[in-house]
Parts: C-alpha cells; structure tokens; sequence
C-alpha cells in the first residue's frame, strides 16, 4: 500500500516537474504575449496542481491536505486574475501598434 | 563546504552588487532597489553566522531571527521614506524644469 | 550540499545583479521581487522559519506593490539618465569586489564554536508562557528593540507625510485608483481569506512561527489590494481615527512597559502571572498599528485633497 | 523519498530560472511580470517540496502567505505600466 503511495507520489510530482519545464519552454520560445500567457497559466495550474496532489498523498494529517489545497487554490485564483490583466494590457498595446 | 557557509558566502556577495549599484547607479530609485539588495545581503550574512553558531548545540539561536525580522521591517519603511522622497523630487523636477543635471 | 542548494544560491546572485544592472527601472523591481521569493526559501533553509514569513510578506508583497507603484510614476525620468563612465564602474566594481571578499573572509574566519544566546532564551522561556522562542524575544527579552522599532516605523511615516506640499497636508495619500471587475473580484475572495490566514500566524505566533508582523504584514497587503480594485480610499491622514490607530501600538506598548516600573520593578517587565495575556495585549495592539502603517507607507504621501 | 522530492525542487527551481532569460529580452514589461509570476509559482511548488521533503511544517505557512501577496505586486505591477504609456 505505502509503496503504491509512493509510486504515485513520484509520478505525479515529476509531471508536475514536467509542467513547469513546459511552462519555462513555452515562455522562452513562443513568438508573442498571448501565447507565452497560454504556457505560463499551464505552469501555475497544471504544475502545481500535480504537485500538491502527489504531496497530499505524502500527507499526515487532513489539516496538511487543507492547507496544500488552499495555497493550490489562491495560486488558481491570483494566476487567473493576473494573466486576466496582463492579457487585457497586452491587447491594449497591440491595439495601439 | 556547508549549506549555512554557502549560503553566509551569497550574503557577502550580495552586499558586494549592492555595493556596485550604489556606486554605479544614477537614478536615486535605482539606488533604493541596490540599497536593498544590499541589505538583504546584510540580512543573510547575519542569519548564516546565527545559524553557524548553534551548528554545534541544539536548536536555533532566536536572537539574531528577531533582530532580522526587525530589520525587515525597518528596511521596508526606510524604502518607503526614501521612495515618497524621489516621488516628490520629481515632481518638483517637472514643475521647473531645466534643473535636472545637479547630481 | 544538494541541487536545491546550489539552484538556489546561483539564482539569488543573477537575480539580485539583475537587480542592480538591469536597464529599465521595471526589470530591476522585477529582479529584486525574485530576490525576495528565494530569500524566504533561504531563510527556511537556514533554520528560521519565523524570518521566511516575514521575508515572504514584505519582500514578495508589499514592497513589490511600493517599488512598482513608484515605477509607474517615475517613468520618464528612470530612464532617460544614463549611467557613469567605464572608467568609474570598474573602479566600481573592484570596490564592491572587496568589500564582498573581505565580508566572505570575516566570515570565514569566525570562531568555530559561535557565541550564542539561544541556550538563555530556552532557559528563562517558562516565564513568558510564550513556546516560540523568536516570539519570547520580540516581546520580552528584546522587547526595548521592538518598541523602537514601532517608533521608527511611526516616525518613517510622518516623514512621507511630510513630503507632501504645504497645500494638500492632511489630504488623502496616493492615487484614487478607478474599479477594475478583476481586481474587485480578487480582492473579495481573497480578503476573507487573507484574513484567516492573518489571524492563523498571529495565534500560532505563541508557539510556531508566525506572529504579530507577519500578521499585521498580510492585513496592510490586503489593504492595498482593496484600494487598488478601487473598492476603497485611504482616509485623508488629517483625521484623528488614523492618527490614533497609528500611534495606538506604541502607546500600548509603552503604557504596558511603564506600568512595569510599578508591577515588577523595571520598564517592559511584566509580572509572571500575567505575562502572557499581557504579551497578547501588546500584540494586537501592535498589529493593529504596524498593519495600519505600514499601508499607508506603501500609499505614499498626501496628494489630494479632504474631499474625495 | 525526501531526496528525491528535494531533487526535484532542485529541477523545478532550475527550470524556471532559465525563464529569467526572458527577464533580460523582454520586449514588453508584461513578458517581465510573467517571469515574475512563474517565479512565483516555482518558488511556492519549491516551498511545498521542502515542507515535505525536508520534514519542516512552517514552509507550507510559508508557501500560503507567498500565495497571498504574490498577487498584490503583480495587480500594483499592472497598475502601474498602466498609468502612463509606454515604459522599459
């Protein structure tokens, strides 16, 4: 049982690891500001989204859970509002080109 | 070579690009933002020579963790000050302009 | 010596020199908001947990929202000026080089067995009723240094207030931000929740980390997010509910420590029995205050007039 | 196990510092606030990993606040490029 744990701890961590790689690539190699948004939210939703699944397997106690899935839940929130704004910025300014 | 030791290095060489921009730097408000990465070089000297200290004993020495977080929070609003300073320096400076190269 | 270790000393040097040598000023406040992100994981790492929420607070919040604040308005002037002659920065340069070779060397060259007063504090802990020890020395053992520090806080403000011309003192601080659905929208989820958490670290400040300026930190932070989604205006700092909510902590604070002289004999002394309700008293009022303070310090000086 | 979680700490820090490259091409001050913001995001996935991986309870504290006034520079960020034209 701890050992299937385990394994689904590793495996979900390393993809969430796998996500950030995607999120940095996609923000590096992506020719305009909406499109390297686009990879940058899946880095803050998907990546540490995975992350924080794997650990609340790892867990002690539900109190733990809570709390990885609250700061899991206020990066959702901020990363949305956030990419929100700068999406509308960068749409003002390609307007005014 | 230890973590604590590593990381008592980085602090110095924070200080050390603090140091540079303050020195290289024109814009007063660019030499707040190197001031304060010369302060949390100072900060991180301090917290690794703390933590060097207890290496051997048992536990954390709290004294230099309260004195740092006293820091931080005086650091923070000596930025404040100096930054309201270099906002209304500024506006003076549009309002009679002309007078902008006494550095 | 791990990965961790090394990514994160390497990152904190490029992040802290892109600080200091990026060109426009808005990449250098982006480079020092990532220098303060890793500090706090520093601070974790080396053993002061207590530090990394405060670091967190204010190095990846509030001054963030200072320095791009003052970004925005400083704009043309940032940078039009270049900087100095070749010459200057390599004499520059080999100055801070040893400055940062004498520091690494000093410490290098510290006594092995470091001096510490950690064994003190574990030992006369019992007396606070208090089981974080960086809390105890906050408000007992140091309690002189935080009572200044308040007072210095306090007096910071009063200088950015003094800044404002002769015509608008006592006016409201800052810029009247308009509202914005996305930034209402953040700031009423996050708000409840920002609050629990506030309150979470300043109770478990007695015995884990956290604490009254970690508390107080989230509550300001908050506070400038309500007033940039426009939902709210700083009071004009004229009126005396936000003279007396500044000055209350230090005033709290130093009636309490003034009582001492009568109660147990010196200033900031507390009687046993008491001391903690004490501590707590201290503690909220201090919260209060530096919450309140600190905001308005990220407000800035009086720009406007009574009327809103 | 705590190894391995600290590695990939390690990797994850790693990963989004290459994105500081983008910090140095910008173009525009909001291809600089998204280095910022997955900064942020790293940092957080590195703070939870510690709080597991190195058995200390106050980093997951640590990650929530990160979490909480993260955005508040990114909103004053905005707030500000947005007040005057262009910038940087």
């Amino acid at each position: 049982m701890n050992l299937l744990l385990d394994g689904f701890t590793v495996l979900l961590v390393a993809a969430g690891g796998f996500f950030f790689l995607a999120g940095t690539v996609g923000l590096l190699r992506f020719p305009d500001t909406l499109t390297r948004l686009h990879a940058l939210t899946k880095a803050d939703n998907l990546g540490l989204g995975l992350v924080v699944l794997g650990l609340a397997l790892q867990a002690g106690s539900l109190w733990e859970v809570g709390k990885l899935l609250l700061v899991w839940f206020l990066v959702l929130l901020s990363s949305a509002t956030v990419s929100q704004l700068m999406a509308q910025r960068a749409h003002l300014r390609s307007r005014e080109k | 070579m230890s973590a604590v030791e590593f990381f008592g290095l980085c602090g110095a060489a924070l200080v050390g690009l603090g140091f540079y921009g303050l020195i290289v730097q024109v814009h007063p408000f660019r030499k707040i933002v190197a001031f304060n990465v010369l302060g949390s070089g100072v900060f991180v000297v301090f917290g690794a020579i703390a933590r060097r200290g207890v290496m051997g004993g048992d536990g954390a020495d709290p004294v230099p963790q309260a004195l740092v977080i006293t820091g931080i929070v005086v650091a923070f609003s000596a930025t404040a000050l100096a930054v309201a300073l270099v906002k209304r320096l500024a506006r003076e400076e549009q309002e009679t302009p002309g007078t902008e190269e006494d550095e | 010596m791990n990965v961790l270790t090394l990514a994160l000393a390497i990152l904190l040097l490029i992040a802290g020199a892109w600080a200091v040598v990026a060109r426009s000023a808005f990449a250098a406040v982006s480079g020092f908001i990532v220098c303060g992100l890793l500090l706090a994981v520093v601070w974790l790492i080396l053993g002061a947990p207590d530090v990394a929420l405060t670091e967190a607070a204010i190095g990846g919040g509030l001054t963030g929202a200072l320095l791009f604040g003052a970004c925005g308005v400083l704009q043309d002037s940032s940078t039009v000026r270049n900087s100095r002659s070749v010459s200057l920065r390599i004499a520059g340069a080999l100055l801070s080089l040893l400055v940062a070779c004498g520091l690494g060397a000093a410490f290098l060259l510290l006594p092995e067995p470091a001096p510490g007063l950690g064994g003190e504090v574990r030992s006369s802990m019992a007396a606070t009723g208090l089981e974080n020890p960086v809390t105890a020395v906050l408000l007992t053992f140091r309690a002189w240094d935080t009572l200044l520090e308040k007072v210095v806080v306090l007096l910071a403000l009063v200088g950015v207030w003094s800044f404002a011309p002769d015509s608008l003192w006592a006016g409201r601080p800052g810029v009247r931000y308009r509202l914005d659905p996305h930034v209402i929208f953040l700031a009423q989820v996050l708000c409840p929740i920002g609050i629990v958490v506030g309150v979470y670290l300043f109770w478990v400040g007695a015995s884990a980390p956290g604490g009254a300026f970690q508390c107080a930190t989230i509550f300001a932070a908050l506070w400038v997010l309500v007033t940039m989604a426009g939902l709210a205006d700083p009071l004009p700092v004229g009126r005396l509910v936000v003279r007396i909510a500044v000055v209350a902590g230090a005033v709290v604070f130093s009636g309490i420590g003034v009582a001492g002289f009568f109660w147990a004999g010196a200033f900031l002394a507390y009687p046993v029995e008491f001391a903690k309700p004490l501590i707590l008293l201290i503690e909220a009022a201090l919260t209060l205050s530096v919450a309140f303070t600190l905001g308005l310090l990220v407000a800035g000086s009086p720009a406007r007039g009574e009327e809103p | 196990m705590s190894e391995f979680l600290l590695t990939v700490a390690g990797f994850i820090l790693l990963t989004v510092a290459v994105g500081l490259i983008r910090l140095l091409w910008g173009p525009d001050n909001i291809d600089r606030l998204m280095v910022v913001q997955l900064f942020g995001t790293g940092g957080i996935a590195v703070l939870v990993l510690i709080a597991a991986g190195a058995g200390q309870p106050p980093a997951l504290d640590v990650a929530a606040t990160v979490a909480l006034v993260s955005a508040i520079a990114a909103v004053a960020f905005v707030k500000g490029a947005g007040s005057k034209g262009e910038g940087g």
